[in-house]
């Protein structure tokens, strides 16, 4: 027992069942984050009746998700209306299983990876997973067999296939950069120091792409201002309209859990992971319990900083309209990210992917395409693509005169 | 030792159902989803030969499957969709006109 | 029939550079709100009122709440049974029966007086249809109950009230404009309805 | 094991034309030839299984339990009377099949399956579906078009095909030594190498860079074609655009 709890396989094991226990209970905070920041960001005190500061909230949430009547309307497609928030719920969490959490532990003189999976794709793992993660949305849509849950699917097909693009060509600069696509070895690659100060994190090589792949990130995680699948005001709630009591909450958790993964994978892929600078206990060559401890810290630390910014960016900006979503994406992020491969892919022909010329490129790219913006390229050009018609009732009845 | 066999049984089989259900169905989407099994089965035949071989080139030749088939998907259903547009149905008898 | 002079042409202004690159304006937005935050966090003013411990102050000016049956100067109830506030009411939530009344300055008076708290709209005709000023609405809000049945309020109910609330004299107070207003308010304290009261 | 005819293969292949022909979607679904065709392939399946066995040690039970999800869930593709369905089986077939290249040890083209398939596009065929979706099950989805030819002409000779290779195994060239496979497919393991990953991109650009870029080509033809069929009229600009039918105030519609 003991020889299996020292192996890799027994860490990864109760690391698993530790993370999903732990993540049902952050996604559960993160609801009840969500609330305290929308409230002090809306000039109010946010959830405090349960326990102190409202501390207990989540708990009373989960309790009125479990006690709600679950209906399943009769006109729905059962078996797939059941299937959509177990598929959304599982894609979400099976994610977290290849985030490097704490670098390297030395058991007993075995050196063990904090992670659940080590897989040589561990990046394109995590596109795969992403990649899962519309089919609940889709499915959930379409066997409500209510026209807005249709619509809301629709719209999240179409939008989740157009963000997957410049999301993958983010992870593919950076893999480009790293020359690797194992997470703990980006992770690795990104602990040294320019100057002996500055941290070797990708998001100072690649500011762009580190912002393009956050809002692709929020547009995955079907977030605000992309949350067009279930605009509230247009859509009656989307794709999750028929659903109740424990599939909503299912739904609506797995939208959180989403989210860490996100933030996480930014964090590894962008921000070093759990590496934090000028602390000895973060360094890769710190593996002892205390080290995993404070490595696994800072990098939900970095997580919870994500959050913030993605609820902060929610309870700001609104909803974007459909056709500048999609505008944003084909003609915005995706020449964009390609723009920045193709630097990138030239730099790693030279030799140099990791210079300060990946951050002029960076610039470049940002102001041409400022540059191009301001210069009058459309961005409401919908209703100026539209013929002229003069519509004014004189016109008409003189038309029929 | 010798592991080729069932790979190749699964491949084949996979290859076959979709050959039948090509035929089977009038379905234009469901006719193009059984190309897709069979583009399955033969990617579980590629890989398993780059296994039995020890070389990554069956590999690379799955990979070049997988943009046959994303070719394919792409094309075949804007096809279907103006289909649809034309005469309103899936089936794909209602464009037999041209059978004598 | 619309005229050419009634439509209005509104042209869609020209976006700016800045807006049409999006992130100059989310982060000026982002800005704005991070600033509602900070403000929230450290100044601790948020603007929520904590309803049960804290209640706000009332308008007496003009809110309608809970109604009330009026006593005259002898303490007796002043409503004559005329009907015509269960007559005026859109909502039909006044329920009254008429006796003869044992007082010899009129003719009837109420032996029941239901009003029914729950269909009510609180929209204040039975106030003005009142030739004797009997029922009048107050500035109570806070009206709860387990059953249907405890919403409906009844004669005595609605004396109690009146004997509660009876300094104050709801909307008879100089027109006020604007809001909040100086001097018409009143504090809300603790007004609890007794509701055996008679 | 000889070269003799691989008489348990033919049966198994017979065995699984047999299933297919009574779970092809008919007219009047009976239970009673819905269980024959389940019971046929299960059948088809015990005898495929006891072939395999015979040619030699299995490559591990997570491929067989994972082949018969794969083949399961492709018989459901092919027979389901909704589209819809047909469409979440092939998911689960591409899921199947992604695993047993994991047991392959292809793990990029594991992942490249199903960010491909499953990501994209799988998506596109349930949003095709969606739009194009009738109410109800139409007919042409609720009956086969002649099964029994149908049974005969794929599976059989596909049968007849995989038995004949199967039974010329002699033909094929030895399978290399495992070390030489270990160092073959995958990189030694150091912190920047990405293994198998690797592997398959150097011979991807150095064996077939025409392959590649002819791959490259035929994406784009095949999105540039995908647009042009999809396309809807739209007014260019400069050219005028029709003139609106006002004329038909006063016809069709009251003045106000």
């Amino acid at each position: 027992m003991r020889e299996f709890l020292t192996s890799q396989l027994g860490v990864s094991v109760v690391l698993a069942l530790v993370i999903v226990g732990a993540m049902q209970g952050a996604v559960a905070y993160c609801i009840y984050y969500e609330r305290k920041i929308a409230a002090w960001i809306q000039d109010r005190y946010g959830p405090n009746r349960v326990g102190p500061w409202g501390i207990l909230q989540p708990i009373a949430d989960g309790l009125k998700f479990i006690m709600k009547e679950d209906v399943v309307p009769h006109h729905v497609d059962k078996p797939l209306f059941i299937l959509a928030p177990a598929i959304i719920f599982v894609v979400a969490f099976i994610g977290f299983a290849a985030i490097p959490w704490g670098g390297q532990w030395n058991l007993d003189g075995h050196i063990v990876d904090i992670q659940v999976a080590n897989p040589d794709i561990g990046l394109l793992y995590i596109l795969g997973v992403a990649a899962m993660g519309v089919y609940g949305v889709v499915l959930g849509g379409w066997a409500s067999n209510n026209k807005y849950s249709f619509y809301g699917a629709i719209r999240a097909t179409a939008q989740m296939l157009s963000y997957e693009i410049p999301m993958g060509v983010c992870i593919l600069i950076v893999a480009l950069t790293m020359g690797a696509v194992r997470l703990e070895s980006i992770t690795l690659s990104q602990t040294g120091y320019w100057f002996g100060f500055l941290p070797q994190w990708n998001v100072l090589l690649h500011p762009l792409a580190f912002i393009i792949l956050f809002v692709t990130a929020l547009a995955e995680a079907n977030r605000s201002p992309f949350d067009l699948a279930e605009a509230e005001q247009e859509l009656v709630g989307g794709y999750h309209t028929e659903y109740s009591a424990l599939k909503f909450g299912m739904f609506f958790l797995a939208e959180y859990a989403h989210m860490i993964t996100g933030s996480a994978f930014i964090a590894v892929l962008f921000l070093g992971g759990w590496h934090f600078p000028w602390i000895p206990w973060t360094q890769p060559e710190a593996t002892q319990w205390y080290a995993v401890l404070a490595k696994m810290a800072v990098l939900s630390a970095k997580i919870c900083v994500f959050l913030f910014v993605m609820m902060w960016v929610r309870w700001t900006v609104p909803r974007f309209r459909f056709d500048q979503l999609m505008r944003l994406a084909w003609k915005g992020l995706i020449p964009i990210t390609l723009a920045l491969l193709v630097w990138t892919t030239v730099l790693v022909y030279f030799g140099k992917p990791r210079s300060g010329w990946a951050l002029l490129g960076n610039a470049i790219i940002l102001f041409v395409s400022f540059a191009y913006a301001a210069s009058g390229g459309r961005v409401t050009g919908r209703q100026r693509n539209l013929p002229v018609v003069d519509a004014s009732p004189s016109a008409a009845l003189g038309a029929t005169a | 030792m010798d592991s080729l066999l069932p790979s190749l049984m699964l491949g084949a089989a996979l290859f076959g159902l979709g050959v039948v259900g090509f035929l089977v169905r009038r379905n234009l989407i469901v006719i193009f989803l059984s190309t897709e099994v069979m583009f399955q089965g033969v990617i579980v035949t590629a890989a398993a030969f780059a296994r039995y071989y020890a070389h990554v080139e069956g590999q690379a030749y799955a990979l070049l499957l997988l943009v046959i088939a994303a070719v394919e998907a792409g094309l075949a259903l804007g096809l279907v969709m103006l289909l649809y547009r034309r005469r309103d149905t899936l089936d794909a008898e209602a464009w037999s006109t041209m059978r004598g | 029939m619309i005229r050419d002079s009634d439509i209005l042409n509104v042209d869609q202004p020209e976006l700016t550079a800045a807006e049409r690159f999006y992130l100059p304006q989310i982060v000026e937005g982002m800005k704005t709100t991070i600033q509602h935050l900070g403000k929230t966090l450290l100044l601790k003013k948020p603007v929520t009122v904590q309803y049960p411990e804290q209640k706000r102050e009332m308008r007496l000016d003009n809110y309608r709440g809970l109604h009330r049956l009026n006593r005259d100067e002898d303490g007796r109830v002043a409503c004559v049974a005329c009907f015509m506030c269960s007559t005026a009411c859109p909502a039909h939530c006044i329920h009254i029966e008429a006796a003869e009344s044992p007082w010899p300055d009129r003719e009837k008076y109420p032996a029941k007086f239901d009003i029914d708290e729950l269909r009510c709209i609180y929209c204040g005709m039975c106030e003005e249809a009142c030739p004797v000023d009997a029922i009048e609405l107050t500035y109570l809000y806070d009206l709860v109950g387990r059953t249907r049945e405890e919403m409906i309020l009844s004669k005595e109910e609605l004396i109690a009230i009146y004997d509660e609330t009876a300094s104050v004299k709801p909307r008879k107070n100089p027109h006020v404009t604007g809001y909040p207003s100086t001097g018409q308010h009143r504090k809300m304290t603790d007004n609890p309805i007794v509701e055996d009261a008679t | 094991m000889t070269a003799a005819a691989p008489y348990p293969i033919y049966a198994a292949f017979a065995l699984g034309a047999f299933a297919l022909y009574f779970l092809a979607p008919r007219a009047q679904r009976r239970r009673a030839v819905t269980t024959a065709g389940w019971l046929a392939a299960i059948a088809a399946g015990s005898v495929a299984l006891f072939a395999s066995q015979q040619a030699g040690p299995h490559t591990g039970i997570l491929f067989y339990c994972f082949a018969v999800v794969a083949l399961l869930a492709a018989v459901r593709v092919i027979t389901h009377p909704r589209p819809v369905y047909s469409a979440v089986y092939f998911v689960v077939v591409v899921l199947a099949v992604a695993a047993i290249l994991i047991t392959y040890e292809a793990e990029f083209l594991a992942v490249a399956l199903v960010i491909i398939y499953a990501g994209a596009i799988l998506v596109t065929y349930l949003f095709v579906i969606m739009l194009a979706q009738q109410p109800g099950a139409p007919v042409y989805d609720r009956r086969a078009r002649e099964p029994f030819l149908a049974v005969i002409a794929g599976f059989l000779l596909t049968g007849l095909v995989a038995g004949q290779v199967t039974a010329q195994r002699s033909g094929l060239p030895p399978p290399s030594k495992p070390e030489a496979r270990t160092a073959s497919t995958r990189l030694p393991p150091n912190p920047t190498a990405s293994g198998n990953t690797a592997a398959i991109g150097v011979a991807l650009m150095t064996r077939y860079p025409v392959a590649l870029e002819i791959g490259g080509v035929l994406l784009l033809i095949s999105m540039v074609g995908a647009v042009a069929l999809s396309r809807k009229r739209i007014p260019i600009e400069g050219v005028p655009p029709p003139a609106p039918t006002l004329g038909q105030i006063g016809k069709e519609v009251e003045p106000f």
